[in-house]
């Protein structure tokens, strides 16, 4: 079977951000809900952290910071090819991106040690 | 002409996180290594106007950012459209910033 | 009997070249009220030749050239045999519409550093004079006048493809054309008070031919049908550099630009020899219509590639000039295979454009009240030979003249005649024939045809082999007429509307052959071997064709030399002759 | 001899359909519009295809194959087929018409709604602008003005397939050599007019459209360059 046309990077960015903002901004409202808790003194906060501690709550923290740095270097990516006058070589800056959150992310890693 | 309008804002916005997640990229990684626990936040945070006005900042970009990401997605992908797609985008907006207000407030003021 | 569906415009336009485009926007600048259809055979403005042009338009817009001197050039450059008239009408013309191409269409032509208008050298001509967008002229003037034409309200029956003039029943003047509205199947009559004819002609009954595939020549044929005079229609421009690369590929046949012989391009034949060297002092600049006779001579000693034509070689002048100068050719034989930059290429000579056409006069009309002609489907602008660049020019001048026309003929005296019926059962019985017939190669029949008109009626004529062609055609005509057609989708369907192609262009066929007959001269692109000389001048005639029943009549007329005569000349150098005529 | 052959699947009817597979012989000079016209040729008389020019000025052949739009007549056949597989598909993003048929009519619509032409402020009887050709602003018509209106980038958008209103890819890039353009003379109505819902600020820089633009030009750039241009006026206030 013939596959169906194969994307090209630049389509993949943009997927990748678009679904990397989305889990972002549905993420944040409990982020938000979290950091609140220290209303209620911190203990409280303090024992939701440590709730956090689970390796899956760990591992999607991981997740999110990757996401966050991909949103973040894809969405600096667009505003480079919108503002800035470019030629040809936009699979570097999708390049560079997916470096950088890997980078962000193995840091992250490791420091978890 | 709302378009161009929500344009502006979400690059404009954009702009303005980006160096704002970058600070607190790092911090998360610094504070990481140190052992994340909430006396620490909290003794960095308690009482800075600095923290106060980074977060705060951070919340306001973030709550006109975000919603109208959502509202491209929910137009391109769930077909909704209209008057329900501004005032899903401004409750949005509005929930994001109330809850990031509170978070603010919690972690900055908490103490005073 | 199959349904027809009716309406009515005030103005048809059939095609949407130069000429047809052109003539809608000018109809409704003169008249906003009207209703006017354009009606073509594919998308408006996506099919026909003027979006085809690369070289450019001709016009005299610098100070020191003039309209004397593009008018000489035309005259000398057509041997003579132009009506002077048409052709002054066409250089004068050529002024105005560029400015409102420019100006009001919104054409973006190329520009000298200064911010003037650039105009480029174009073979044949005393002066550089040929404006040009880059070396996609006629995608610069027709995406523009798509759009203006688009924005104004025309009705626009697309995909629809004109197969009768019909006349009044009285047989005076026109009365509106039938269509098979192409993406139903079905048929359409579409009445109208004026109806100009813009299909653009095209040799496409030539093995090797340039222009694109909706070209068919059906307005000549409709109008020899309803009994208008065809002139000059022996004279068939042949481009010498069409590429080769097979008869399965629709690509062969397509014009690799003249550029490349003029940058110092070889031919080579099959024996690898630069047979150009001996026959002309200019050997591969020679002008158009030697090149191609001397490739085709070479072709019939079967001096041959292995396609069966010649090969341009453009290596020795360095592949990274030819990449860089040539981009376009060279992208272009890459995309099928060829390496025009650094290898050899195939080529052969193609039949280009038809210097004949309907008689018509100078606002368009012809001899049938209502009915107007412009643009390729005109003769008589060109004579003998066509300026490369005065095509496009010949389109867009006489197609806003006509819209004007129309424009005041419909104030004045337009009016919806009643259809001849019996013309419009007729059609649509020969419209239908196919499907009745039993089935047949249609396959077979158009190659027969290509062959016929390449081998008997093309570059090098003889009276033996023009009455060859001639009988060939009647047995082509008899074999198209018994040929058949499932009938289970007429939808869309292509191999249906090659037979009404292939009809038209035998219909044309035997009208080219009949005038090449009658010329017993040798002359631009009419070059007869049984008589090699250019006939005497002062007493030049011209081809006149038309139809009585299944008869075909062919005059020869004098030309009337109404502005110069043989010998005279209107500016004080010598014009077009002494260069690259063609 | 045995020739070499080709599969193709050709797909036959309307907005519902099938794909009819089809062997046909491969020649060393074969385009896709080649393959497509044989099968009309030898098998399948009603098969439903458009073409013009055969040379890629027209922009009247585009086809989906093997999933990407292109132009067919200037695609040759050994540079897309798959292990000697072809699947010919219409365009993407447009109603269909019949087989590899389809309707452009909203297309040109978009082109239109993009204020897609020439407004003049000078008329046929004055004499025509003087304008520098290497001024930045003639430099972004000339970079963007070779359009033949193909379609291929429009079906390549998965935005114009998402979002109804969007003008998409080749209509903007229309509107953004007009922007340039320094004889029209209603830039600041064009600004407008492609700021609407739908407009340039649709457009999400996939870069689709540029991957796939046969003649090569570049839509999202001109995309980002009204995107600039909207900004500025928005800014300055003349914007409507
Ligand atoms: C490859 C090429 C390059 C050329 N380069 C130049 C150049 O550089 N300079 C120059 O001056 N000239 C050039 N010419 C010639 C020039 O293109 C033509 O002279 C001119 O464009 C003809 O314009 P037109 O409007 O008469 O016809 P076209 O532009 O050919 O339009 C004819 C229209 O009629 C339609 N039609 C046909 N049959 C029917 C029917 N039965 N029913 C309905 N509609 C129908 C067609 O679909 C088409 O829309 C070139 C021609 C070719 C082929
Ligand atoms: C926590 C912070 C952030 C959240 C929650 C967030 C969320 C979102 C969401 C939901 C979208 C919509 C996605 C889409 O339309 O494809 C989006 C789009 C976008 N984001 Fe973010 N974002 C954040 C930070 C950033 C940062 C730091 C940048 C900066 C460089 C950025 C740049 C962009 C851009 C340019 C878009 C537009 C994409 C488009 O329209 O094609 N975002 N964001
Ligand atoms: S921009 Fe390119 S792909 Fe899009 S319509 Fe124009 S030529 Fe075709
Ligand atoms: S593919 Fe579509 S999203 Fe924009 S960059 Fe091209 S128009
Ligand atoms: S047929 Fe004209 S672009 Fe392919």
């Amino acid at each position: 079977m013939i596959q169906r046309w194969r994307r090209h990077p630049g389509y993949w960015a943009a997927i990748a951000h678009r679904l990397s903002g989305l889990v972002l901004a549905l993420f944040l409202p409990a982020h938000f809900l979290v950091l609140g808790l220290a209303l209620e003194g911190e203990i409280v906060l303090e024992s939701a952290i440590r709730w956090a501690d689970q390796p899956l709550v760990k591992f999607s923290e991981w997740a999110l910071i990757v996401l966050l740095t991909l949103h973040l270097s894809l969405g600096l990516r667009i505003l480079i090819l919108e503002f800035l006058p470019w030629r040809g070589s936009r699979q570097a800056l999708i390049g560079f991106g997916a470096l950088v959150s890997i980078l962000a992310g193995s840091v992250f890693l490791l420091k978890l040690e | 002409m709302t378009d161009a309008r929500l344009y502006l804002l979400q690059r404009a916005t954009a702009v303005l996180l980006a160096p704002l997640v970058l600070v607190h990229l790092g911090l998360i990684l610094h504070a990481v290594e140190a052992g994340l626990s909430a006396a620490e936040i909290l003794q960095r945070t308690r009482g800075s106007i600095a923290w106060a006005t980074f977060y705060g900042l951070f919340v306001l970009a973030v709550a006109v950012h975000a919603p109208i990401g959502l509202r491209n997605v929910a137009r391109e992908w769930l077909a909704w459209g209209g008057r329900w797609l501004n005032w899903a985008t401004f409750l949005m907006g509005v929930l994001l910033l109330w809850l990031g207000a509170r978070a603010v407030w919690a972690v900055v003021g908490g103490g005073l | 009997m199959a349904t027809i569906e009716r309406m009515k415009t005030d103005i048809l336009i059939l095609g949407s070249g130069g000429a047809g485009l052109f003539a809608a926007l000018h109809a409704l600048q003169t008249a906003p009220d009207l209703d006017v259809t354009v009606a073509v055979k594919g998308l408006l403005g996506k099919c026909g030749c003027t979006r085809m042009v690369q070289g450019g338009y001709n016009v005299a817009l610098a100070p020191e050239d003039s309209l004397e001197r593009h008018f000489m050039d035309t005259i000398v450059g057509g041997k003579w045999l132009p009506r002077q008239d048409l052709a002054w009408r066409l250089i004068e013309g050529a002024v105005e519409r560029i400015h409102e191409l420019e100006n009001e269409i919104g054409c973006f032509f190329d520009r000298n550093p200064d911010g003037s208008l650039h105009q480029k050298a174009f073979a044949g001509q005393s002066f550089d004079r040929t404006v040009h967008k880059g070396d996609l002229t006629g995608i610069e003037i027709i995406g523009r006048l798509m759009e203006q034409v688009w924005a104004r309200g025309i009705n626009r029956l697309e995909e629809h493809r004109a197969i009768t003039l019909v006349p009044t029943a009285d047989g005076a003047s026109i009365a509106g054309a039938l269509f098979i509205d192409m993406r139903s199947g079905g048929y359409r009559l579409v009445q109208a008070k004026a109806l100009l004819l813009a299909t653009g002609g095209g040799p496409t009954m030539y093995l090797y031919h340039t222009p694109s595939g909706d070209k068919t020549c059906d307005g000549m044929a409709m109008a020899l049908r309803l009994g208008l005079g065809l002139r000059d229609m022996e004279m068939v421009q042949f481009h010498p550099t069409g590429l080769l690369a097979g008869t399965q590929t629709r690509m062969t046949g397509t014009v690799l630009e003249e550029g490349l012989r003029g940058a110092g391009g070889h031919l080579l034949n099959g024996d690898g020899e630069r047979f150009m060297l001996a026959l002309d002092p200019a050997a591969e600049r020679a002008t158009r219509d030697v090149v191609s006779r001397a490739i085709f001579a070479e072709m019939r000693a079967g001096r041959t590639t292995p396609n069966g034509g010649v090969h341009i070689r453009m290596n020795h002048l360095g592949p990274s000039l030819v990449t860089k100068r040539f981009k376009g050719m060279v992208d272009r034989c890459n995309d099928c295979g060829f390496d025009l930059a650094g290898g050899f290429v195939e080529v052969v000579p193609t039949a280009h454009y038809m210097m004949g056409g309907v008689e018509f006069e100078l606002d368009c009309s012809t001899t049938m009240s209502g009915l107007f002609v412009a643009g390729e489907d005109g003769g008589g602008v060109h004579g003998a030979n066509r300026l490369g660049g005065n095509g496009v020019a010949n389109s867009t001048v006489f197609g806003g003249i006509a819209g004007d026309s129309m424009a005041a003929f419909v104030a004045k005296m337009g009016r919806h005649g009643d259809p001849d019926e019996l013309v419009v059962e007729e059609s649509v019985a020969r419209a239908e024939r196919p499907f009745a017939n039993p089935l047949g190669d249609l396959d077979g029949l158009r190659d027969h045809l290509w062959q016929v008109m390449w081998d008997n009626v093309g570059i090098l004529r003889t009276e033996d082999s023009l009455r060859q062609g001639i009988d060939a055609l009647d047995g082509l005509e008899a074999e198209l007429n018994a040929i058949g057609l499932a009938d289970d989708d007429r939808a869309f369907n292509l191999t249906w509307h090659d037979c009404m192609n292939l009809e038209s262009l035998i219909t044309v066929s035997r009208v080219i052959a009949e005038a090449a007959l009658a010329r017993r001269d040798s002359r631009g692109a009419h070059f007869r071997e049984d008589y090699p000389n250019t006939g005497d001048l002062d007493n030049t005639a011209h081809t006149k064709v038309t139809r009585s029943g299944e008869e075909l009549k062919v005059e020869m007329k004098p030309v009337e030399f109404s502005i110069v005569k043989p010998g005279e000349t209107l500016v004080y150098e010598e014009a077009g002759g002494a260069i690259d005529v063609h | 001899m045995v020739e070499n052959m080709l599969d193709v699947e050709i797909w036959r009817g309307k907005e519902t359909g099938r794909f009819e597979t089809y062997r046909v012989p491969n020649g060393s000079s074969q385009t896709i519009l080649d393959v497509v016209t044989w099968v009309q040729r030898n098998v399948e008389p009603a098969l439903a295809y458009r073409f013009a020019c055969r040379v890629g000025m027209c922009g009247s052949c585009a086809m989906t194959v093997n999933g990407r739009p292109r132009w067919t007549c200037r695609s040759h056949v050994s540079k897309v087929v798959k292990s000697g597989r072809l699947r010919i598909e219409p365009l993407y993003n447009m109603p269909r018409i019949k087989d590899l048929v389809v309707d452009m009519t909203p297309f040109f619509e978009k082109w239109q709604a993009a204020r897609g032409q020439f407004k003049p402020s000078i008329t046929r009887f004055d004499p025509m602008e003087r304008i520098s050709p290497d001024s930045m602003r003639r430099r972004a018509v000339d970079a963007g003005i070779e359009c033949i209106n193909c379609g291929v980038c429009h079906a390549a958008c998965d935005v114009v397939a998402w979002n109804n209103d969007y003008l998409g890819p080749a209509a903007l890039n229309r509107s953004w050599t007009l922007a340039n353009d320094e004889r029209d003379a209603d830039r600041g109505g064009l600004l407008s007019t492609i700021s609407r819902s739908g407009g340039c600020h649709s457009c999400h820089t996939h870069g689709s459209c540029v991957e796939d633009c046969p003649v090569g030009l570049n839509p999202a750039a001109g995309i980002a360059g009204l995107k600039r241009m909207t900004l500025t006026g928005l800014l300055r206030g003349d914007l409507g």
